[in-house]
């Protein structure tokens, strides 16, 4: 019989991982299967499950279909310690960093805006030691993280990081297969305490659907022990049911339903709204100083009670109509909807 | 360093379009935001029509008529092929499904290993770059990458202050040893200076073509290691008016290219 | 054996009365075809209206009015909550969010355990069976497991021919020992001679209940193994005329009750 | 540093396994990334892809969404030899084992007929020797060995199978895991050289679209060395390109795209036409003996040179009509789609 023996372990610190028993009897006792109407408002949603040290992970992509509206209302009540899941974090993730409520966090892709540059904030509290990053990673594993965390599994099996700097400051394991004796990389899994997903639409219990790419949403949802789902439009429970091969995020994964049109702003809501650039930029260019940051939070965050408020700010309706065209124009048309 | 003469165009369109020329039809290509995406577009719409786009947030084969700002967004997959998910696009290229990928870096070294994730101390970094993010999957799973940078004795480095993606690690033989897919590994390192491929033999990085007007000294003053240079280097094609022309249709907010 | 005196139900819809009783509501449960969805449906019909009834090959919540066919087909999404895959409800149940499953059974033994892959020698079979299914899944990560079966002496044994799913194997911390999920395992087995449960210091399975006009001696008879019998044995309680007109609806070709 | 140790072996054959390494070189050579006009007859499909000796593995589930038009071509074509994934295959592998081509199975559910009873004809046949179970596993784990081999990887680790005679006749391991030292399951990754799979519509060139339950065809279909799609109907290419979300197996895992309007018949089509119960009475009654079996096999595939001819015989129009009637008033109804 083949010797199996781990050949590396990664030196990173190993966040949101469950014992799969463990995880199993938190979800018994937790997660209801009742369909109840969870509707609430994001201050109630955040202020009932984001706890101070809570690992939390964004849904969407990059700019693309964030909840927003949630991360402005972490702000707001100034949840602190938090862990973040750096899983292509942009946007989001530098605004939490800036405004001091994550100060860790495990990096496939954060403190970058893509195209549009580096993040002045969040990197600059990662050069400053505010804000740590505990462990190294790629996008292709952290998605697979949350696949064994949906899937109760403790790692899957993977042939990414292998012989890089990015392995040692992992939390990930290489053994030698035991079907083929090569080396393997073992991803640890992950059930964040807290994710955050922003939808095209949702009933009142929770059954959502999202338009276009599920990007690794379809895994977090099943995986993370909380979920907030923001949902552009809430749907008639009886509308969800007609189409159900269309939910990919069934009711017994949610915890808080919260009903926020445009609640991905300044981000993309595909094929209903483009990126706000004029507000992107303006953050980009305030955030290079932390006087810059306070008064960026001070204007859009702590000045208003909720996001209507803040939009209303960013331009109001006559602002998002013209986003809602470009999306329109610039990719889909509606007629493909 | 800009070609020296007066060309109609700038350093991310020649680079684009040096990279077009590289992919092939009929091929898949892992594509990330930026010049990555302008090359891939461009070959679209010249020497390679079938070429199957896939980006990593799950579109794959999109139609868009501009370059998508952002890997995830709805142009990833304007009239795709399809419209999944991650796993499904970072399984198709674990299971060998991917020929070419993009990739970016701040550093590189003589094997083509890279860093995206620090330049100067892990824990009190100068700077914190993004990290891997699909970087390290890419360079890891896909049969050929392709890398495209900026160019200088800081960036072109003897030892990368962290190795977030594995080019050949330390010479022939050892991405296997450790595990990675075989006959995989850096193809092509595209700079505003010249075209590098890595030697069969040693798996260190050797001159290929010099850009129009880039002399091989130039070459050798922006590099801090050792380049194998071969005695026939090649110069690389300018792009023609019709490149370009599709280049500033493609891209017509000068997002990728610059103002 | 039917019970001797002249009722009004056979013995599957006494079975599927009994069974849909202990579905408690708000509980999501794993249901194969045949006598665990009649049963099911029952129960999502009068005790447990927000049962969430789960099939194998990704059909969530359905509101079917009709008992489908095949764990597959249409009818377990009808209306439903997702219409996904084996691996989405796969997950679910690995992942804990599946308190109850239903398994049928060729042979049982004292601790639950089960056989449906052959009878006799396993290389030269007596009868080849279907094999595990979604079987062994369900008896391995299901909170609890209710076990629907025919009793008698060859079926209730001191040794299976073939453990194809795990009972409480050998007994006390046997299952956690081994690797299976904590706090799972047989909940209770119904026959159409009566109900067991299983001693929670033995882990033996135990008579819990009687169906109508069955005696102990007929209980014990039709059993290889020395069943643990207390003090205290209910009589099971007959299906309502209400219970029986529900289950008359939604089987209407009497594909399970049997004509 | 944790111990890791194979705990026990599976004594199983392992089959339709490959080294991910090999597998990836194959894929390199053999599948194209050219969109191509792919549409071709079942006998085309099954001449070219299907050879003696083959791993082969169908779509749907039991009798639900089979590609029986293949199965059909197989017999009259005469394929030998065949190693069949016996994951709940119902009517499609009774009727291969009972013609002679399958004679080896790996058994997750198989022999049996759900509700209808066992079979009679592929259970004869392993009861006297002459179709070999060559290993046992289950459902769950069958469909994960599809993901681990569309993944690329060598296994997925899981928590079924253990402590059980289904795990000693599997071609599975036991270790004790190397994040939480308990043991855990690892299932070998699966690449059948041959799937078979029947969907609702796809275009010529292989991009296929699936109404309902996806079962465990996204994985299957990713992981298939050759996969044959037949489809109800062939739709224009720039239709499915207007939904790419919809598109559940892309062109570049498909072989063949065959046109089979009812090729599901008799088992059923979600949402299109219902489950032909008279005719798998026909094969249930008949394949009670040797003789019926040969019957059947002459009546109904022998002597018909394609698919349409065998529609005439089952009933025709007339039949197909009812069936279609049946599916939209037992259930979904034509609002529904």
């Amino acid at each position: 019989m083949l010797k199996v023996e781990i050949i590396e372990e990664g030196q990173g610190q190993l966040v949101g991982f469950r014992d799969p028993d463990e995880n199993r009897s938190w979800v018994l006792d937790n997660k209801s299967r009742t369909p109840e109407d969870k509707r609430m408002s994001a201050q109630e949603a955040v202020s009932k499950f984001i706890k101070p040290g809570d690992f939390i992970a964004s849904g969407g992509f990059g700019h693309v279909r964030v909840s927003m509206a949630i991360i402005y209302e972490i702000i707001r009540q100034k949840k602190q310690n938090l862990i973040m899941a750096g899983k292509t974090a942009v946007h989001d993730i530098d605004l939490l960093v800036a405004a001091g409520c994550v100060d860790k966090v495990e990096v496939a892709y954060s403190f970058g805006h893509e195209l549009r540059g580096l993040s002045n904030a969040s990197r600059r509290a990662v050069q400053t030691g505010k804000c740590k990053v505990v462990s190294e990673i790629s996008n292709a594993a952290y998605q697979w993280r949350f696949l064994a965390g949906m899937m109760g599994i403790p790692f899957i099996p993977s042939r990414v990081l292998l012989g890089t700097d990015t392995f040692k400051k992992s939390s990930a394991k290489i053994i030698n297969c035991p079907f083929t004796n090569k080396p393997l990389t073992l991803i640890p899994s992950c059930n964040p305490d807290v994710a955050i997903i922003h939808v095209h639409r949702c009933d009142k219990y929770g059954n959502a659907q999202i338009d276009g790419a599920l990007i690794e949403d379809f895994e977090l949802s099943h995986a993370s022990r909380r979920l907030i789902v923001t949902t552009e439009k809430v749907t008639p429970h009886r509308k969800t049911r007609l189409k159900p091969w269309r939910t990919s995020i069934p009711f017994y994964y949610v915890d808080a339903v919260v009903e926020v049109p445009y609640g991905a702003h300044p981000c993309q809501m595909p094929m209903e709204y483009f990126f706000d650039e004029d507000h992107i930029s303006e953050w980009l260019k305030l955030s290079k100083t932390d006087d810059g940051v306070k008064e960026y939070l001070e204007k859009y965050v702590y000045s208003v009670n909720s996001f209507d408020q803040y939009l209303r700010l960013i331009g109001g309706q006559r602002k998002l109509n013209r986003l809602k065209k470009m999306e329109m124009t610039t990719g889909w048309k509606a007629e493909v909807k | 360093m800009m070609p020296k003469k007066t060309v109609n165009y700038n350093q991310v369109e020649l680079m684009a379009s040096v990279a077009a020329k590289m992919l092939e039809n009929d091929k898949s290509v892992l594509v990330g935001t930026g010049l990555p995406v302008l090359a891939t577009m461009l070959a679209q719409r010249t020497n390679a029509p079938n070429i199957l786009i896939m980006y990593e947030a799950g579109g794959i084969g999109s139609q868009a008529s501009v370059v998508p700002v952002s890997v995830g967004e709805s142009r990833t997959f304007y009239h795709g092929i399809a419209a999944s998910s991650m796993h499904d696009v970072m399984s198709a290229l674990q299971g060998g499904f991917v020929d070419y990928g993009f990739l970016g870096a701040a550093q590189i070294d003589m094997y083509g290993n890279i860093n995206t994730t620090v330049i100067g101390d892990y824990d009190i970094p100068k700077v914190r770059l993004p990290g891997s993010g699909g970087g390290n999957d890419a360079g890891s799973l896909c049969f050929k990458t392709i890398i495209l940078m900026k160019q200088d004795t800081k960036r072109f480095v003897k030892k990368l202050d962290f190795m977030t993606t594995p080019g050949y690690l330390t010479g022939p033989g050892a991405r296997e040893k450790v595990g990675l897919p075989q006959n995989t590994g850096p193809y092509r390192v595209i700079s505003q200076l010249g075209v590098y491929g890595f030697d069969n033999n040693t798996k260190k990085m050797m001159l290929l073509s010099t850009h129009p007007n880039v002399s091989i000294e130039e070459i050798k003053e922006n590099c801090s290691f050792e380049l194998t240079i071969p005695v026939n280097v090649e110069t690389s094609k300018e792009p023609s008016d019709q490149e370009l022309k599709i280049l500033r249709q493609i891209d017509p907010m000068k997002l990728v290219i610059g103002k």
